[in-house]
């Protein structure tokens, strides 16, 4: 991982850092009790005052310091009651995409890319799951062909968050289909607005909502070779390292950082429609028998486990205790326990919670959230592919009998897509 | 579900599902979905040739078309499941037995054929808001003022409450339970619709403000219901676990189809022994279902007095296990199976919806835990 | 399978057999209010009147009838409470071995062994896991070599239930090397009395108690040829038989027949230290709370809805529904729920199952129990081979990727025996 | 298992690990089960002298050597879990602490340091028989008659009972919880040898029958005891849920290199991805397990409030799921598991005992929902 080390030989000190930030902080960034800056305006401000991108050089638009000066920047922001950046699409921006493309993009790539990601200017997601793949990323069908100085893209991608807002995709296509799949990847920037060919379309959740998901159809994009990230079949390293920094930013502890909107939070604290507070006020009502009341002191229980064992994984992650796959630990913990927390639900409120008064579709009843449940146990990685890092990564036991391993790609047996 | 069905069985059961297939596929309960009542009543009206709502009656006196008629109404209950049908079934099921056990000649001849044919539409109103389902705490009054009968109070969660014709309404007097069939359009009954998250199952409120019938549309007798309000919900439960089981197994079916079909690693999907192992479970819960679920239909028709536990025992364990069926296949299918477009969130409605009618699987497994600490 | 249609063309009826029986049993066969008569004095009362192996031919000592006779002859006796062979080891031995003898041996071994095995002279036993093998049956390494005019058998078996009581032993064993493991296997009659070169240990259970599993040693353990059941290379199949047998006997369908104390049982009666009965009595307990109440009431749930389902398939059987595969239903139905049923004791009994008064070991407590609970969810097959048979045989899902099928046996791993 | 522990305290765990190893391997383990104390007390003065025993002592008026003495002494806790040691530390550790926080400077002079060497043994004696852990359902009584306090009744589930030197006894006083220390061989006290199904633990009733003692042997106020039960009874969770991550810990290892040993179908079991799942499965709860100890450890020391609510979520958590991972294991280990010969039921009974002792899971779980019901 590239520090800002390269940038300065005689770096500012942690602790001066802090001094000249909470200066800075006290006299020129909002408190949290200020009328809120919209996300683009407040890394707009981060960026004028070189506190956008701390760890990453100061020749890409960072601050040419490192992640404990950026985590300093983030105490101070806490200690102080000051506004920072505390969005999902900030996470995946600056926290995933601008590291990859740190450490995989040439230098004219980084000059081009990372100084409008830093200010704020490009939002950037990821595009790396497809109808057909699941949790086989590394199957991606999404074909780039050079054609003379340009590339074509044809294919779909799903599953991406916030596409329809965003700037940019870093996209996974297979550029080689006749290598085995790891090796024929390669990874392209594809800009997201206005681009002919590009179709984007939100998906519709099970509620019956439009969401966050979307899903991006590709025909013949025309792409100029220049946004091409790594070379041509380094594609599954890029995604790698893509992921790496998913697991650290969900860890709390990677080039992105969450905020105070989301860490450290109380679990007795208000949580909204299914959180543990709404099941306190179950467990209080008049109703809730042995059995509900104990499903609920677990749902309570894995609540203030899960903080904790997120936590203290942390911690290991800083000691050097723990490596950075232990991020799926929490993640599994995480899932499995929201999910049986909105399944409590149901036996809490019983006929409460999937019928309501009037004619028209509501969805804010414990049931219509329930039918969109198991997107957390499948976002980000499903249960079962966090259980396969857990034993297979962590534990390091064998591998599943892999059947696409070691021949062509084309040769591989795909199935068929999620939508036919 | 039944492994020994008669070959009249096997006929009904082969019509019905033609029937359902032809009549409501998957993408006619789509377009239901923007309906104000979920289901159109010319369509009950064939449905009812098809025998469904003559099984509990109507010949007048007699015993009903079929001698085994829980029997033979889960098959349709299950059916329906396998299709998350639209259409009044288990009220109307519901109301017909009450009749049919409790009524006198002259109810009979008034409701069932009309019933039967499909010209009108009954349900009961039971529930109480605030997810009340124990007759106990029922605030909804029944008093007796001469050869009249005065309702008061609000009924919940009343199925198909919008077009309903007439209402079974389980009151209480003070010293037990009245039932009495109200018109819907009776003075003094205010009907108020309400939504689910079902498809197209409708349900609604229904206020009684001092609503006045004669003592003749007491069914049963005044303050003596009970043990008929009892079996009346051991049968809603036995139709409500059918149905349960139809969803989760043609769920599964459909789960494993598209899983077979869909590939990771070069491999299907359900060749992942992790996946198979739990599908081995789901396989052993959905037999348990079936059978204790064919148990309590039988229990219902023999008279036998087990059935009171056997329907807590069949809420507790089909209504707990046949929606985690559903809920572990939507895991199985992936994110696809959490969109609008994917099928599975029909079935996953239909099943959330039935594990909270009639008491969830934890109030019932409550009073098996009272019982048995005798 | 053979039934006993050969013998005779005209058979008597079910209806005839029915009341021949009633009338033999009113008068010659004790009640179960008598003093019982032991296993093997009751089963050659049957066998002496033509009562005992009432499916098998005539020839080799049974009644020449039919499996519908059977359950005639076992109905009446219920009905008229008189004593019938209701042990484990008439299940295992009339009731899985005697048939795979009639489908797999030849007339001579039918002829030598079966009318002793009916008569109750000789009881035999599978000998079928290794120590080595666990759930991998078909990968048995225990080595039947021809010399000359004998066979030479090597190696060991293990979890034979009852070897230290018993006269025979089917042993699955391996004959040739160079071949894929499923066709190199060779089934063996060993006699277990007084044999050179064999030994038989009982196996010490967790509990500190000796057992009924038994651990057998074989040292060049001589044996005729005419002992082999089956050809060379078929073991695989005669194994494959004994399973079946196995299940049916375990649905209560098959050539062995259980009797009343285990089947048709009231859930709510008297079962021992841990059965439901047990849990009745903790639920009444004054201390029992909601979470202990909930697992007692899942534990009866299971109970009850458990027998519903053998029941349910068990005539699924009959009507043709169902096939002989999902006798692995019932089975890991009820190995799970007596498993938590033993789980919830713990629960409901704290430290009064785990302590006791007294400076001398016990073993009739909840937490000894527990230690020997897993056997159940092992024995007969472990839950994971049930999942993998109702995945793979009921519902048709692919096999796992085989790493041993078609390659000769003695390139397979096979790693450590469970002794080393 | 707390991650980050300073240099002492990996130095203490490391010499904790050595001295286990070469005393007390799973052999020597073994053949204490024949034994009928559990233990030798030539080796327990061993032990002390390692400093298990002066944690919480014995400095005179002082705050004994560790500053973060529960911290310190989960690290021995968790050590023995390991290796299913021997040993009273349990009760020892819990009646030092008891003396360290409530005692008086002439109380901890005369019994720490003789605890602290291991010359003596000390339990406590809190439990009643029937399972009851509740000290608003304890009926030993201590009734005070001039300078004298008179104890009566019956302690159950006594560690170490007939190897004890003295009891910390807890008995109810008309107004409260009172807490004195009473001499093994003083009158009217009989020790009952038991059993449990642990290889090395052994328990016993203790009997008060009138026994005497004066005033000076009350620790705290007469009848002001009942903060202190609360802080001992959470030093008690604090240990007996660090042995037992000791021992899924450990277990888990153990099985994990036994099932990539050992091959089904040409491959090491732990290959096959139902157990590996289940692995992963059993790996949030371990770190659930020693995340939520380390919390509840650092709360006691830090005499943090919370330290009440964290030790009934810890013992509710880590005494449901750690015994569920050696469970888990013994099915991974197949046959060879229930078998005397495989060390894995040594594991078993530990962690069985520790499920049941101070509580069960489902005791602590039911005090969770009082307290959240507000």
């Amino acid at each position: 991982m590239v520090a800002g080390l390269s940038d300065e030989m005689t770096m500012e000190s942690v602790e001066a850092f802090r001094t000249r930030t909470r200066a800075w902080m006290a006299s020129a960034l909002p408190s949290v009790e200020d009328p809120p800056l919209d996300s683009h305006a407040l890394q707009r401000l981060l960026f004028d005052n070189r506190f956008a991108g701390i760890a990453f050089p100061r020749e890409y638009g960072g601050a040419g310091l490192t992640l404990e000066h950026q985590k300093a920047f983030f105490d101070c922001a806490a200690d102080l009651l000051r506004q920072v950046p505390a969005g999902y699409d900030h996470l995946v921006s600056v926290g995933m995409l601008g590291p990859t493309i740190l450490e995989h993009g040439s230098h004219e790539a980084k000059l081009r890319f990372l100084p409008a990601l830093l200010r704020g200017d490009d939002v950037w997601i990821q595009l790396l799951s497809e109808p057909r793949g699941g949790s086989d990323m590394a199957g991606a069908t999404t074909r780039l062909t050079r054609d003379g100085h340009v590339y074509v893209l044809n294919g779909a991608k799903m599953w991406s968050t916030g596409a329809h807002v965003a700037d940019y995709g870093l996209c996974l296509c297979r550029s080689d289909w006749d290598v085995p799949k790891h090796r024929g990847l390669s990874t392209v920037a594809v800009p997201l607005r206005g681009t002919p060919g590009l179709t984007i379309e939100r998906i519709r959740a099970a509620s019956g909502e439009a969401g966050d998901f979307c899903q991006e159809f590709f025909d013949d994009v025309v792409l100029p070779t220049e946004n091409l990230i790594g070379e041509e079949g380094t594609g599954w390293a890029v995604a790698q390292t893509l992921l790496l920094h998913e697991r650290n930013a969900a860890g709390s502890i990677g080039y992105g950082h969450l905020g105070p909107r989301l860490s450290g939070e109380d679990p007795t604290a208000s949580d909204g429609l299914l959180g543990p507070s709404a099941l306190l006020a179950a467990l209080r009502h008049r109703r809730t028998n042995g059995a509900v009341a104990t499903k609920l002191a677990n749902a309570y229980i894995e609540s203030v486990v899960g903080a904790l064992t997120s936590a203290r994984i942390m911690a290991g992650l800083r000691v050097g205790t723990h490596r950075g796959g232990w991020g799926s630990v929490s993640k599994l913990q995480a899932s499995v326990a929201k999910h049986e927390c909105i399944r409590t639900s149901l036996a809490a409120l019983g006929a409460e919670g999937v019928i309501w008064d009037g004619a028209d579709v509501r969805l804010d009843n414990a049931g219509t959230v329930w039918l969109g449940s198991r997107g957390g146990t499948l976002a980000g990685g499903s249960n079962e592919m966090q259980r396969n890092i857990v034993s297979e990564r962590l534990l390091g036991l064998p591998r599943e009998p892999s059947l696409d391993r070691d021949v062509p790609f084309n040769q591989v047996l795909r199935g068929l897509p999620a939508f036919e | 579900m039944n492994v020994e069905l008669s070959q009249e069985q096997e006929a009904f059961r082969n019509t019905t599902r033609r029937f359902l297939e032809a009549r409501v596929p998957l993408l006619v309960v789509r377009q239901l979905y923007e309906s104000h009542d979920g289901f159109e009543r010319s369509w009950w009206r064939e449905a009812a040739e098809l025998g469904w709502t003559s099984l509990f009656g109507p010949e007048v006196g007699g015993g009903g078309i079929s001698p085994i008629p829980t029997r033979d109404a889960v098959i349709v209950a299950e059916e329906m499941g396998r299709m998350v049908a639209p259409g009044p079934f288990l009220p109307v099921s519901v109301v017909a037995a009450a009749l049919l056990w409790e009524g006198t000649a002259t109810q009979r001849a008034d409701l069932l054929p009309a019933l039967a044919s499909g010209d009108s539409i009954a349900s009961w109103a039971l529930a109480e808001p605030g997810d009340v389902w124990d007759p106990a705490s029922f605030m909804t009054r029944a008093v007796l003022d001469g050869d009249i009968m005065v309702l008061t109070g609000t009924k919940a969660y009343v199925e198909a409450a919008t077009t309903s014709d007439h209402f079974l309404v389980t009151a209480r007097t003070d010293d037990g339970l009245t039932q009495a069939l109200v018109a819907a359009n009776a003075d003094g009954v205010t009907v108020t619709p309400g939504r689910s998250i079902d498809m197209t199952r409708r349900f609604g409120l229904v206020t009684f403000d001092g609503t006045r019938v004669p003592t003749s549309a007491v069914l049963g007798t005044v303050a003596g219901a009970g043990p008929a309000v009892e079996r009346q919900v051991q049968l809603a439960i036995a139709l409500q676990c059918a149905e349960l089981v139809g969803v989760a197994q043609r769920t599964l079916e459909f789960t494993l189809e598209y899983g077979s079909s869909r590939h990771a690693f070069g491999r299907p999907i359900v060749s992942f022994q992790a996946l198979k192992h739990r599908i081995a479970d789901m396989t052993v819960w959905l037999e348990g279902s079936k059978a204790v679920t064919d148990a309590l239909a039988q229990a219902i028709d023999d008279e036998d007095p087990e059935s009171l536990h056997l329907a807590r025992i069949a809420k507790a364990y089909v209504g707990e296990h046949c929606p985690d069926v559903v809920d572990d296949c939507v895991q199985i299918t992936g994110g696809i199976g959490v969109t609008w477009e994917h099928d599975i969130h029909l079935y996953n409605r239909r099943a959330t919806l039935d594990r909270a009618l009639y008491g969830t699987p934890e109030d019932h497994k409550e009073q098996v835990i009272t019982w048995l600490r005798g």
